[in-house]
């Protein structure tokens, strides 16, 4: 990292000494924590908000916010278990799904970058179609009675050399974002996008298209999302989803991507979204009573932010 | 001379993050004069001001109003002193009028109620902009006026506070000579009046028009001050810049080949009926009056709006502009006018300005390769002399004029027939100045056909070989370099009055 | 037994248009788990065998939200509402409405603490979660430690069959609840929850759900970890439920019975349309599902 | 309103076009819909959104947000009630409640103004901090029970002339909040503050002082209108105004006001959530079923800002 003043090392290192405190805390308190078992656990819990907040990040990196990740990924979750259910290979019906999210997406990209609708409207307008659609299809009622594929069950259930393979598959995607996002053109022109919309169609990039392959991305990743979870499960649910957006953004600002776009990166997603998953499954281990587990959730939040905000300025 | 100091500054220093850019100034304002602030880009002539109107807090040094020290915690403390300021960058709010602009945070109430009283404050508008001799509706949106018309309601904005000591931080670089010659007016008045007057200009031929004396910063450091009439232009030259300059136009010889751009009957809303052509290897000088719809032809021809008729001919043959990516594809790069909004992402570093209309010719499939896109940014940086820590800067943080040679740079990499430069020297000091005028030259020299927009005289008479002028949206005259002066730049400009 | 006050009949002004038809407004609390889609389900069947209009208006699991449509229902000019409310003490003033505008009203599901009912058609949260409790226990042996995920914080199912687990099970000496955490009545939120505690290395032998759709995560998480003799008891008997226990995975859950619920509310609401006495409590019995 | 460019009417315009369409369309459809009494319920039904959006749009006009104030709503509302149960005299409960929401919103205010978070996680984390404190003091249950006085009562469900009185406290309030925002000082200063802060600061406007102003007034009204609910309904659910913010944010945008700040109009507001109102109204008097409501809300919502958009461009 030539070049980069302290102030920004320090800045980028501020959501992982974050999450390093948290987990001190953590495996002081509960003895449990930090074995191999529970950590494998807890990354397989994060995978569905990592791969939100993962499309999340480029959206945010652009300068545009998707509130409508929660209810793709329910309505993907739900058309590819019935898919399956109505007969149709699960290897397909996993691909179609996958299609399905990112032309959801797509249409996200397309009322914002085209019909020049506020990112966060057009996305509270489609978070509430996408539920009503999904809640029409599913008549209310998780699907279920799919076949019992054997590859289907492994994307939300299977092992790999003993790693959950939802817990890999984050992994791969994230060094595919992350090679995206640092080393393609593409990746260039999110960040552009984000810094100065103006300067960016001035030098010719074609910023329609760019934001609709962003939306389409984070469509297809809440697709995914939906999927596994649908795997895990063993059903999908109608109301599956709802309100994770709200996780993912949480999880991409922790990670220090700024909310007006073109400043961020992937890896402070990751750190953000294992953030809010250790803090789970550690009020969970704790036995945190209910009602104040909300409070301590967002008290850390804002803690976390805070310190990080206090440190940068 | 003999009139009383309003302000002293001794002895200040300003570090931002452990970067020292003051360092031990001494400053001093005297009732009755125009001083001169002279500086490079990023000298820290802003810095400096912006210490006194407390906006930045000083880390050494003191600071005296009329012998008594002070020291402003924010800007409603140093107006209360008497210290008006026209900031460099406009502090315009596009979204509020002319007349809540003028009054921001120093609202006419009644009493002491809270409520606003809007008649008094209209009329005041109209009477402060009636001395600047502009006519601008009090109640029009200011976003919707042009930068200059702008930056004339921060002028007024600062005459209306009534100060002993005004600071003007470079008011002239969004305005033509008319507006120009008017502040000037202004200016003498105050200065008749007892005001004292802090004047900041990269312009050379302003300091020595209304300026009594003059101090130099470089890299922070106080250089010296002294008094106009006392001093040569070649001396305070190489106070400012550390070494001689020589003459600021460099010579132009260059053989003008064939016509490359031919613009027939361009048409839309600001502009009618415009018809010019460049020839390969020259420079198109386009003068005009502020807001006379320069800028608008130039984002025309450059898809960034839309025409309502008109062709455009590039070596012949017709080109499909729609769109800014059509007109680069067509090999025309455009330095916009506002290097912040429209020219620069300022969250990336220089190296990803400098590459990002040509990132395909430093990719393969895509991937960017960091070897081709290192050896591109170095050798530009070293061809423009962009004076940098690094290729990872963060333009942000460069000088003024490091900045605009970026936005001028980026785009010799889509290698060019055509370059617009729309105001390319607007708020670069001197030594850069001449460094872009060397590009410009070395550029055509090498067949690449140049329009530059200027509202500078001086410059549109010293670099080009033909000149355009524009009168409220139509092309009021053509003049040939050597025919061309001022007065009938002026007299085309202004429709013949 | 009450007399229903008004009859359609005499009602000139009914919106429905076409007299002597009756018009029947259901409010339900939520159409986003599959108990009340069923519950709406056996109303509009109900509806459409004998004939009758009904307007079904969804709350979304918000009290003032199930005033506005209920307010919207009396504005239809409906002959009868049958309410399912979202909460039994927010949803008196709308029953307060309905018998100002001389509506009469049926509750369903959960009853309202104000407000002229006239009949009242459910089965009992609280007596199910003891029925659960009862089941664990009996199960148990008396001795052991149950872990409880609980619904959404602050909703009344979560609250009325916890009070009526606990009103089982602390009165048992032998039964420790170990761990009491929120799920949501979430399946993905059970299953992450149930990973979680299991992770704690708590030691327990049986889980309380307060719905189904928590108590299929929670299976799902036993089972990876290998613990299927586990006992799990679910609420509300949804299809995927019933599957699970006749399968043994699960061991039993609690049937509501929504459709009859449904059905009920409907006939009784015909019933008082047409100016007939019905019973001021209908019971629904409650049934324990096991294999 | 002099100086004002034809472009910038129709964008004013635009909601009201925008209202009456659905009015027209929702009354032919409808017998009912345009029925004194229909339009009283309905208007009385808008109050809670609205007195949520009056805040919400001095937020946003300094270029803000705020997403907690479906929690302030509960708590304050929760609070209020569980004063009057403990045998506080009804009016002191009102005030001190609406006063907790008062300074629940200069909590956010503070955190945002002093402590630079950006709004958006700002009041992400205080949403779920004072819903959880919610459940705290209420321990899960619905607050009851309070002293049935009269003057409590009639907050919610009194009637002055035939006109409910929630129904006249939005309009009171609403004129006091157009007054501020256009004749005052304080009006001018947010307007000037989500234009551009910078200049904001260099003109001496007090930013600090504004925005915590902005947001106090925020939950303040956002408490209010808890303590109306509170009201309506006889009781105070833990659950209460549980992503009301999103109605409340739609309505702001749908009334015309800019989401990037500076920029809007409280007049709008009042139409946008009527527009919200009168759908939610409509959609129960046709007899939609609720899966499709959904669906038809979002897409009348997305095609409201994309012909609002289309005109001003
Ligand atoms: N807020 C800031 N944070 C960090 N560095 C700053 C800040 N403001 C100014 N600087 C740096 O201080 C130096 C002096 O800047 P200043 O704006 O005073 O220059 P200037 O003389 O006004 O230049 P110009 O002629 O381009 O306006 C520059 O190196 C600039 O990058
Ligand atoms: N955003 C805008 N909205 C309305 N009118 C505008 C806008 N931008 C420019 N104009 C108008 O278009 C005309 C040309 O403006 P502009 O000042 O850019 O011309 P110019 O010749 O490039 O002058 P300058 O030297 O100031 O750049 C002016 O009448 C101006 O008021
Ligand atoms: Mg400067
Ligand atoms: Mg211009």
């Amino acid at each position: 990292m030539r070049g980069q003043s302290l102030g920004q090392i320090m800045q980028k290192l501020g959501p992982v000494i974050g999450l390093l405190a948290i987990v001190i805390v953590l495996s002081i308190m509960s003895p449990q924590f930090l074995s191999l078992d529970n950590l494998l656990t807890m990354l397989r819990q994060v995978t569905i908000i990592a791969l939100l907040a993962f499309g999340m990040t480029f959206v945010i990196l652009t300068g545009g916010i998707d509130l409508s990740v929660g209810s793709t990924l329910a309505l993907a979750g739900a058309l590819t278990a019935g898919m399956m259910a109505s007969g149709i290979d699960p290897i397909l019906a996993v691909l179609l799904g996958v299609l399905a999210g990112a032309v959801m997406g797509a249409f996200n990209g397309v009322i914002i970058a085209k019909g020049k609708v506020a990112p966060f409207i057009a996305t509270l307008a489609t978070m509430t179609i996408f539920r009503g659609l999904t809640l029409v299809y599913t008549d209310g009622r998780p699907v279920t009675g799919f076949t019992d594929s054997q590859a289907f069950d492994l994307i939300g259930r299977g092992y790999l050399f003993g790693i959950p393979i939802p817990v890999i598959m984050m992994f791969v995607i994230f060094f595919i974002l992350l090679l995206i996002l640092k080393k393609t053109v593409f990746g260039r022109h999110v960040y552009a996008i984000g810094g100065n919309e103006e300067a960016s169609i001035l030098s010719g990039i074609k910023v329609n298209r760019v934001k609709i392959g962003v939306y389409s991305l984070t469509g297809a990743l809440a697709a995914l999302a939906g999927i596994i979870l649908t795997s895990r499960l063993g059903s999908a649910s109608p109301n599956a989803g709802f309100t994770y957006e709200l996780d993912a953004i949480a999880a991409v600002v922790l990670g220090g991507t700024s909310l007006a776009g073109g400043r961020g990166w992937i890896f402070g997603t990751l750190i953000g979204a294992l953030i809010i998953g250790v803090l789970n499954n550690g009020l969970n281990l704790l036995g945190v009573s209910s009602n104040y587990q909300q409070i301590v959730k967002g008290a850390v939040i804002l803690l976390a932010v805070l310190l990080d905000r206090q440190k940068s300025s | 001379m003999s009139q009383q100091t309003l302000i002293e500054m001794k002895g200040i220093s300003k570090s931002f993050v452990g970067n020292k850019v003051l360092n031990e100034v001494n400053f001093e304002i005297r009732a009755s004069e125009v001083h001169a602030l002279l500086g490079e880009n990023g000298a820290g002539k802003s810095t400096l001001m912006k210490i006194l109107t407390g906006i930045y807090e000083r880390d050494e040094g003191e600071v005296f109003v009329k012998g008594d020290p002070v020291h402003f915690q924010n800007t409603k403390d140093s107006e209360e002193a008497g210290i008006a300021v026209i900031h460099q960058e406009l502090n315009i709010i596009p979204y509020l009028t002319v007349m809540e602009n003028m009054f921001l945070g120093r609202e006419i109430k009644f009493g002491k109620t809270g409520f606003l009283n809007t008649k008094k404050m209209i009329q005041l508008t109209k009477e402060y902009l009636g001395q600047l001799g502009v006519e601008i509706d009090p109640l029009v949106n200011a976003g919707n006026l042009s930068v200059g018309q702008q930056q004339m309601v921060e002028i007024a904005k600062a005459l209306s506070v009534n100060a002993e000591v005004i600071v003007m931080d470079e008011p002239t670089a969004a305005l033509t000579d008319r507006e120009i010659e008017r502040l000037f007016e202004v200016i003498e008045r105050l200065r008749e009046q007892g005001v004292g007057i802090v004047y900041i200009s990269h312009r050379m031929e302003e300091i020595f028009k209304i300026c009594n004396r003059v101090s130099v910063l470089r890299d922070g450091e106080y250089i010296g001050t002294r008094v106009i009439g006392e001093v040569e232009y070649d001396e305070l030259i190489s106070m400012l810049v550390g070494r001689e300059l020589g003459t600021l136009f460099p010579e132009r010889d260059v053989d003008v080949g064939d016509v490359r751009l031919k613009v027939e009957g361009l048409t839309s809303d600001v502009f009618r009926n415009i018809n010019f052509e460049v020839k390969q290897g020259e420079i198109l000088g386009v003068a005009g009056l502020m807001g006379a719809g320069r800028s608008e032809i130039m984002q025309a021809l450059f898809g960034y709006r839309e025409i309502e008729s008109g062709n455009i001919f590039i070596d012949g043959k017709k080109a499909k502009i729609k769109k800014p990516i059509d007109a680069i594809k067509s090999g025309i790069g455009f330095v916009t006018e506002d290097r912040k909004e429209e020219g620069l992402v300022l969250s990336m570093s220089v190296r990803e300005n400098f590459t990002l209309p040509n990132l395909d010719d430093v990719s393969k499939q895509t991937v960017i390769s960091s070897q081709k896109e290192n050896e591109f940014v170095d050798d530009m940086v070293g061809r423009f002399n962009v004076k940098t820590s690094g290729r990872e800067q963060e333009v942000k943080s460069l000088s003024g004029g490091n900045q605009q040679k970026i936005v001028i740079g980026k785009w010799l990499g889509i290698n060019p027939k055509i370059l617009i430069l729309d105001e390319p020297t607007r708020g670069v000091d001197v030594g850069a100045k001449k460094e872009i005028y060397q590009i410009m030259n070395e550029l055509t020299a090498q067949g690449v056909s140049i329009i530059m927009i200027s509202s500078e005289l001086p410059e549109v008479l010293g670099m080009s070989d033909r000149i355009l002028v524009i009168h409220e949206g139509q092309i009021g005259g053509e003049l040939n370099r050597d025919e061309a002066d001022q007065e009938k730049i002026m007299y085309a400009a202004t429709g013949g009055e | 037994t009450t007399e229903s006050p008004t009859s359609n009949g005499d009602d000139e002004t009914d919106a429905s248009g076409d007299d002597g038809e009756v018009h029947i407004g259901l409010a339900v609390s939520t159409q986003n788990n599959p108990f009340f889609v069923t519950l709406r389900e056996g109303a509009e069947d109900k509806a459409e065998e004998l004939g009758v209009d009904i307007t079904v208006v969804d709350a979304q699991d918000d009290a003032a939200t199930q005033l506005s449509s209920i307010e919207d229902l009396i504005q239809q000019e409906v002959d009868v509402l049958v309410v399912n409310p979202t909460d039994s003490e927010a949803v008196v003033s709308a029953v307060e409405a309905a018998n100002e505008a001389d509506i009469p009203v049926v509750t369903v599901d959960r009853s309202a603490d104000g407000g002229e009912v006239v009949a009242h058609i459910a089965s009992d949260n609280v007596a199910g979660g003891e029925m659960a409790g009862d089941f664990i226990i009996e199960q148990l042996g008396g001795e052991g430690n149950v872990v409880e995920l609980e619904g959404i914080p602050g909703s009344s199912a979560a609250r009325e069959r916890g009070e009526g687990f606990h009103n089982a099970v602390g009165a048992e000496d032998g039964i420790e609840v170990v761990a009491e955490q929120p799920a949501d009545f979430d399946r993905a939120e059970g299953l992450t929850v149930m990973e979680n505690i299991i992770q704690s290395g708590q030691e327990f032998d049986a889980v309380f759900a307060h719905n189904d759709e928590m108590a299929l995560g929670a299976v799902r998480a036993l089972e990876s970890a290998g613990m299927d003799d586990v006992i799990v008891v679910g609420f509300d008997a949804t299809d995927d439920a019933v599957e699970a226990v006749e399968a043994g995975e699960m061991d039993a859950t609690i049937a509501q019975q929504p459709i009859e619920i449904g059905e009920q509310g409907v006939e009784t609401a015909i019933d008082i349309a047409n100016g007939e006495a019905v019973e001021d409590f209908i019971p629904v019995d409650l049934e324990l599902v096991t294999q």
